[in-house]
């Protein structure tokens, strides 16, 4: 248990964590994985040259019958592996932005709801009930439809069909902290609204919300992917989720080029989460010793 | 009249990440029918694991009986089947909990818990295991226990519910009843009530009691002999008048000093720590020599190496070189 | 895959359920059920106030029309038995069955045609097939006579079942919008089948019709038109049994796919009529595309031998005109723009785009093979002419049309269908008096040529089929000089069928035809 | 069960329902282009006499707070406009397809919660062993897989390669005639797939959460209180724990309905389920704004169902509840 004082030494839970952190093996192999495609996606194109939306061989090449192209070509005879390497960028990014909305939306929601509690919070809460009312990916594709496809309406799309739940998770944590004695101390020096709110409460609220965030980015890419499979991605930007829906069709004649940009999908999204796992153990290292 | 449960040169480990920790450590003790037994020492000590142990309930793993045996009736339950202890469990022998309001399954009816306990131990069915039930409300005194056996533990007090788990536990007339510190979270007053429930239970039945707390006073009233323990030891045994007038061992004349005077609020935790400076040790830590040695205003350069064994010094068995050498 | 696998698979099936297995049982003969898997939603059943294949192909098998026609462009007798054009041109007159009825009872009378052409006139979007009709005559219950304000050799084309279905008057004209009434859905005529029930965007399943009055048709009990999306599915369900016919199927993967399958027949027969023209549009009226050098240049760009042969897999072929290559009136002497980058680069040059230039392109979302790879393969290859295309996707067809229809576009993918005669599908796209904001297949081009105008209006009128041919020839060779379109290849539509079934659909119309013959085989 | 907190929470229910009416309009009145245009390019041709008897026919020539009044008043007697598309009113379209949609999300529920609790369970009881691990493993791969990848694995799979199962749908339209039990075999045949693709996700996730919800609840007391009194390991288990674990499963339940549905568009799109979700999407890429509209409401009323449900349950379930507001 820890005691009210490391509260205010913010590194000591902070060091603790990342002790615990780096003893967890699986979120190690997240952290690795994770940097390897992020590394992969912003410098493979540099030694692996080509525009990805070239056509540049035999439409449908399968992977491993012509050394320039290890795993094959797509429907138009456009390279795979530079497809991958180009369309991470997008899709991770995408996948960031749409969180860094959905975290940002959602903390302020939770944030206000949480601390101002009243009218203020009843107001909030049943917006945020509104939105979780309404389905997410039916949602967003409206939205993406009526605002046209683009990476920015989707990550906004995304974004404002996924805050509720951090909004919820943001509003519980404000609600336990500001009963602490240190936010009513903190308020006795005279501490305003707006300083308690963002440099007493937030900091110590962080923990969760940085698993929920690093969670959120895993749905995201998800999210991103779902809405190009339905056809409903920018089609000028290379992205995973624009190859496996534009491949889609063709997917009898040929499994590549759309189970290659699935499986990245996949390893992304298995990083993020195992990362997620290991820091909600190093956040809470009394579930862990369960 | 020979012990209806005998504890002998227990050993109980746990698997930590520390390594294997030894919990229990050559703990002997025993208790006769109508006898109450009073396992006292601080959070920690192993009370608890004694008392898990009797009844069968340590997680294994990580922990597990290493040495020795316990016996009910001759029987060595360390040797007996999951099988045979279930049978054991809640009819031979019952336990008693220190939390009355999380030890109380919240999703079902007092009634039916109660129901349950009789049920699994006695052939009866369903409407007379109910009818018993409000009986045994009655006897531990719940009013319109018919009524009262219908709510569910969020809708009684905590005192209430601490007779509930009395009722549960005495349901089969158990041989041997373990309290592990029933009246801690209860107010002074209700603590009172619920000793004088357990001493009637006894009168009635017959039943063996350890009760096991760190409230020295809750001994004064109720219990026949003492075990204090410390670090998973026991460091001083005897009738409970003996140990209560004339602690031997440092570490129990710290706990006797703590008792209040009458009157006055029965002594907690936070008093204990002002008499007796330091903490228990982590099991992990323990040396070659006496656990106590650390924190002893008498410690001499023997007690650092060399564990003292629990012998009878002058009045009553104790584990203390001080004592067994004369010089406290 | 190899057979022990697919013999694994479905001893497995079998085993699995009990209606698979039933599913399975083979059908034979006469009656029978015929599942037609399609990948286009109808919006109704009603093929005279709505065009198109997906609605076609249910409403010619509900609704009978006036003529129907043969695999050499023939017109055959159907509800009417006999017909005369008169010298002049100007009039036609038609004799009925005695014996037809719709498939309330009632008999189909003079009234009811007259009734159909007049909602055809006002509602079908192509406008040309009936506009020079003046006034309809019903002398008697068995006569109709149309007269016309000036000759029209198309007229006998537009009386098929695909573009004229007879309505039943008694029914339809009681005042409500033809073109949302509620019986559109559920629709009675007097074809070979009837509608027994219509789920949106799911099934149409049509019954035989016990009246109908060709003696000894329908052959096949029912005919359930089963609408699947994804074409994957749609394959595997053929594959496996599950439909038995697959028109209108374009993908080269698709065809080639079906063409391996034992229990398949693939054909390309059956399309003639539609002559769908698969085509790169451009805004004639955008400053960078008002120079008919650029679109030239273009032209020499592009490679169709590339594209039929290796985007398509050899299963399109290519298209140099404006009418569709397999139509008597296609003239094979135009321009046929063989690829040559130099004297494209040298076009662009002279147009003054030597620095190169970018250019949109849209395309129709859905048949990605032939548009989106298409504005892709333009993407990479008019680069080469030192043009940097962008590719503007719409998330859906009415995206895409209200683009090209409001004239916002620089080029676009686009597919446009001959319907048989060039005055109802082929006009449409030059004449420059059917430049119209907001119309999706009118002439977007805004191409205007006075001369394109004066040869398309006497080609209307010409009945002897001889000058006809002429005047379309030399229309051909001005059009493919001005390039307000490249066209590129023919859509590659296939039919796959069932191999036990019998006269299969495969005339100029196709399924866009009624299907009273088509039967299950021994 | 008091009637007033029934009550409290259907209006509360409709509330909610109306702000859903309200955004739809709003939505439609934000989409791009002129409705008009949109919905006579779709019947072939955009003459003035036709746009204007269009907006006449869809009340577009109204203010714009009449037409949202019209549009609520509409609503509220079930009517949910024209389709742009198919010559047919919303409502029945949708009705047409509430049924698969219902029969798909609801047993991708249970086979989720049933499947996942018992795997948890049995990963609880060894926190440490092996089912343990891969519950973990697997929910973390269940998670991490897009679900609509997963789909087109399995027909690849199980339709193409092994043509075990049927992919046109709901049922075979051969069968359409078929007596009541070949029918019904048929419906569960073609439901395998899509059924599994969308409990897979969530099939892990329940895993999961009654892995860590089971492990909370077997550390508690009244866990030790029943062994004390003698209760047998697998009464212990699912007597006294399941029934305290399923609480926090019954409200993830509850608020995983809307990515229920959610997933059940992209799992219909796939196995050409003739759902609300398919109709949504493909409507999306007509255009058809009215029907959108009508399945975004009538999804957001089944989440508000499922929602109210949940409470029921939830305060069913757990006393401690019962009688308070």
């Amino acid at each position: 248990m820890r005691d009210q004082d490391t509260n205010f030494q913010a590194e000591s839970p902070a060091l603790e964590a990342w002790r615990m952190f780096r003893r967890n093996i699986p979120a190690l192999i997240g952290v690795a994985m994770l940097s390897l495609i992020i590394l992969a996606t912003l410098y493979g194109s540099f030694f692996y040259g080509g525009d990805p939306f070239d056509i540049v061989w035999a439409p449908q090449e399968p992977p491993g019958m012509t050394p320039e192209f290890p795993l094959g070509t797509d429907y138009l005879g456009r390279d795979l592996v530079a497809g991958l390497l180009t369309g991470g960028g997008p899709t991770l990014a995408v996948g960031a932005a749409a969180a860094a909305i959905t975290m940002g939306i959602g903390i302020s929601m939770g944030a206000l709801a949480g601390y101002y509690g009243g009218w203020v919070d009843n107001l909030l809460m049943r917006v945020t009930e509104f939105f979780q009312v309404l389905p997410a990916l039916l949602f967003a594709m409206v939205l993406v439809t009526l605002f046209s496809p683009s990476l920015f309406t989707i990550a906004m799309a995304i974004g404002l069909v996924s805050w509720p739940q951090t909004a919820r998770l943001t509003r519980a944590e404000f609600l336990k902290i500001k009963q602490l004695e240190y936010v009513t101390a903190a308020r006795a020096i005279g501490a305003r609204n707006k300083r308690i709110i963002w440099k007493v409460i937030l900091p110590n609220a962080l923990p969760p919300l940085i698993v929920s965030a690093t969670l959120t980015v895993g749905v995201a890419i998800l999210f991103e992917a779902g809405l190009s499979f339905l056809g409903l991605g920018d089609p000028n930007v290379m992205s995973w989720g624009l190859m496996i829906g534009s491949n889609r069709e063709y997917i009898l004649d040929a499994w590549w080029p759309v189970t290659f940009p699935g499986l990245a999908i996949f390893f992304t999204v298995f990083s993020v989460s195992l990362i997620g796992d290991g820091l909600n153990d190093a956040f809470n290292p009394k579930l862990r010793e369960r | 009249m020979n012990s209806l449960l005998e504890i002998e040169d227990l050993r109980v480990t746990f698997n930590t990440r520390y390594g294997e920790v030894t919990a229990l450590d050559s703990v002997s003790l025993h208790v006769k029918e109508g006898e109450t037994l009073g396992v006292v020492g601080e959070s920690g000590c192993g009370k608890s694991i004694t008392a898990l142990s009797v009844m069968g309930l340590i997680p294994t793993p990580p922990g597990r009986i290493a040495e020795g045996a316990i016996r009910l009736n001759g029987e060595d339950l360390t040797q007996a089947s999951e099988k045979r202890m279930q049978a054991l469990r809640g009819g031979e022998m019952a336990m008693i909990f220190q939390e009355p309001m999380t030890s109380l399954n919240p999703v079902f009816t007092v009634g039916d818990q109660i129901a349950e306990a009789i049920m699994l131990h006695q052939k009866v069915d369903a409407a007379q295991a109910r009818r018993d039930a409000v009986a045994l409300l009655d006897r531990v005194g719940i009013p319109s226990p018919d009524v009262r056996a219908g709510d569910f533990p969020h809708q009684l007090s905590g005192g209430m519910r601490q007779r509930v788990m009395i009722a549960m536990a005495v349901s089969c007339r158990p041989k041997v009843l373990i309290a592990d510190e029933p009246t801690t979270a209860l107010d002074v007053t209700v603590q009172a009530q619920i000793f004088d429930l357990l001493n009637e239970i006894q009168r009635e039945f017959g039943s063996a009691i350890i009760l096991i707390t760190h409230d020295m006073g809750a001994i004064s009233e109720m219990a026949d002999r003492v075990a204090v323990m410390y670090a998973g030891r026991v460091i001083e045994e005897a009738r409970a008048d003996d140990v209560l007038d004339y602690p031997q061992h440092p570490y129990a004349r710290g706990l006797i000093s703590c008792i209040p005077a009458l009157g006055k609020d029965a002594g907690g935790a936070g008093d204990m720590l002002a008499e007796i400076p330091g903490v228990v040790p982590p099991l992990h830590k323990l040396g070659a020599g006496c656990a106590f040695a650390d924190r002893c205003a008498h410690q001499a350069p023997r007690c650092a190496v060399d564990k003292p064994l629990l012998a009878a010094h002058g009045h009553h068995p104790v584990a203390c070189h001080g004592v067994e050498e004369g010089w406290l | 895959m190899n057979c022990m696998s697919r013999l694994m698979g479905a001893a497995a099936g079998a085993a699995l359920s009990v209606a698979f297995s039933v599913a399975a049982l083979p059908v034979f003969a006469d009656g029978g059920t015929l599942v037609l898997g399609s990948t286009q939603t109808p919006r109704h059943l009603n093929g005279a106030v709505q065009s198109g294949i997906a609605t076609a192909v249910p409403s010619t098998q509900i609704f009978a029309s006036l003529l129907r026609y043969d695999e050499s462009w023939q017109p055959q007798p159907y509800l009417a038995k006999s017909w005369e054009m008169a010298e002049d041109g100007l009039s036609l007159t038609l004799q009925l069955v005695d014996n037809a009825t719709f498939h309330d009872g009632a008999p189909v009378t003079s009234a009811d045609v007259a009734f159909s052409i007049e909602t055809i006139k006002e509602n079908h979007p192509f406008k040309t097939m009936f506009a020079p009709v003046s006034e309809i005559e019903t002398p008697d219950p068995h006569t109709v006579i149309i007269h016309l304000s000036k000759p029209h050799p198309a007229l006998l084309l537009a009386l098929s079942p695909a573009l004229a279905p007879v309505l039943p008057k008694h029914l339809f004209d009681d005042g409500q919008d033809m073109k949302s009434h509620p019986l559109n859905s559920l629709p009675v005529g007097s074809g070979p089948f009837m509608v027994e029930e219509f789920t949106a965007g799911e099934a149409i399943v049509l019954k035989r019709n016990p009246n109908f009055f060709l003696e000894g048709r329908p052959k096949l009990d029912e005919i359930i038109i089963k609408i699947v999306p994804d074409t994957s599915s749609l394959l595997i369900a053929m594959e496996n049994g599950e439909a038995d016919i697959f028109p209108f199927m374009q993908g080269s993967q698709n065809i080639r796919r079906l063409q391996k399958a034992e229990n398949l027949d693939v054909t390309s027969e059956g399309y003639a009529a539609v002559g769908p023209i698969n085509w790169l549009a451009f805004n004639t009226q955008s400053p960078k595309l008002s120079d008919v050098r650029v679109r030239q240049a273009i032209a020499y760009a592009v490679d169709r031998d590339f594209i039929t042969k290796a985007l398509h897999r050899g299963v399109s072929a290519q298209q140099r005109g404006p009418i569709i290559e397999s139509s008597p009136y296609f003239d094979d002497s135009i321009p046929a723009y063989d690829v040559d980058l130099d004297k494209a680069n040298a076009l662009m040059a002279e147009a003054g785009f030597g620095d190169g230039m970018a250019l949109t392109i849209d395309y129709i979302p859905g048949p990605n093979e032939q548009q989106l790879n298409l504005a892709e393969y333009m993407k990479s290859q008019l680069k080469k002419i030192g043009i940097d295309i962008t590719v503007r996707a719409a998330p859906d067809f009415p995206t895409w049309a209200g683009r090209v229809g409001g004239h916002d576009f620089e080029m676009s993918m686009d597919i446009v269908f001959n319907w048989g005669d060039p005055v109802i599908g082929v006009h449409r796209s030059y004449l420059s008096d059917n430049i119209r904001k907001g119309v999706i297949w009118s002439n977007t081009q805004q191409y205007a040529s006075d001369k394109v105008d004066a040869l398309l209006d006497a080609a209307a009128v010409e009945l002897d089929e001889d000058k006809r041919r002429a005047l379309y020839g030399e229309f051909q060779q001005i059009v493919a000089g001005d390039l307000p379109v490249y066209w590129i290849n023919a859509l590659p539509y296939h039919t796959s069928y069932d191999k036990r079934l019998q006269n299969a659909p495969t005339g100029i119309w196709g399924t866009m035809h009624p299907m009273d013959q088509v039967s299950w085989g021994e | 069960m008091n009637t007033s907190f029934l009550l409290r929470r259907l209006g509360y229910g409709l509330l909610l329902m109306l702000g859903v009416v309200v955004l739809n309009f709003l939505l439609i009145r934000l989409a791009p282009g002129d409705p008009a245009l949109v919905i006579a390019g779709e019947m072939g041709g955009a003459t003035q006499e036709m746009l204007d008897s269009i907006r006449e026919e869809y009340g577009l020539n109204k203010p714009v707070a009449v037409q949202l009044l019209l549009y609520i008043g509409n609503v509220l007697q079930g009517d949910l406009g024209e389709s742009f598309f198919f010559n047919q009113p919303v409502s029945s379209l949708i009705a047409q397809r509430v049924l698969p949609t219902i029969l798909l999300v609801i047993t991708a529920q249970v086979l989720s919660i049933v499947i996942g609790v018992v795997l948890g369970v049995l990963a609880a009881r060894k926190p440490n062993g092996v089912m343990s691990a891969f519950v973990s493993v697997f929910a973390t791969i269940g998670y991490a897989v897009p679900v609509f990848w997963t789909g087109i694995m399995l027909v690849i799979l199980f339709a193409s390669i092994f043509p075990i199962f049927p992919v046109e749908g709901m049922q075979s339209v051969k069968l359409r005639d078929a007596s009541g039990l070949v029918k019904a075999l048929d419906i569960l045949h073609h439901l395998v797939l899509p059924a599994f693709t969308l409990a897979v996700i969530y099939l892990a996730q329940y895993a999961r959460l009654s892995r860590a919800s089971m492990l909370e609840v077997l550390g508690s007391d009244y866990i030790r209180t029943a062994r004390a009194k003698g209760a047998s390991p697998r009464s212990v288990l699912f007597k006294h724990a399941l029934r305290n674990a399923a609480l926090p499963i019954l409200t993830v339940a509850g608020l995983q309905f809307g990515n229920l549905i959610s997933g059940a568009l992209l799992v219909e799109t796939v196995f050409n389920w003739p759902g609300m979700g398919r109709l949504a999407f493909e409507s999306i890429l007509r255009r058809d704004y009215p029907t959108i509209m009508g399945v975004l409401f009538f999804a957001s009323g089944m989440v508000v169902v499922a929602n109210i449900l949940t409470d029921m349950s939830y305060r069913l379930a757990d006393p401690r509840l019962r009688g308070k507001g």
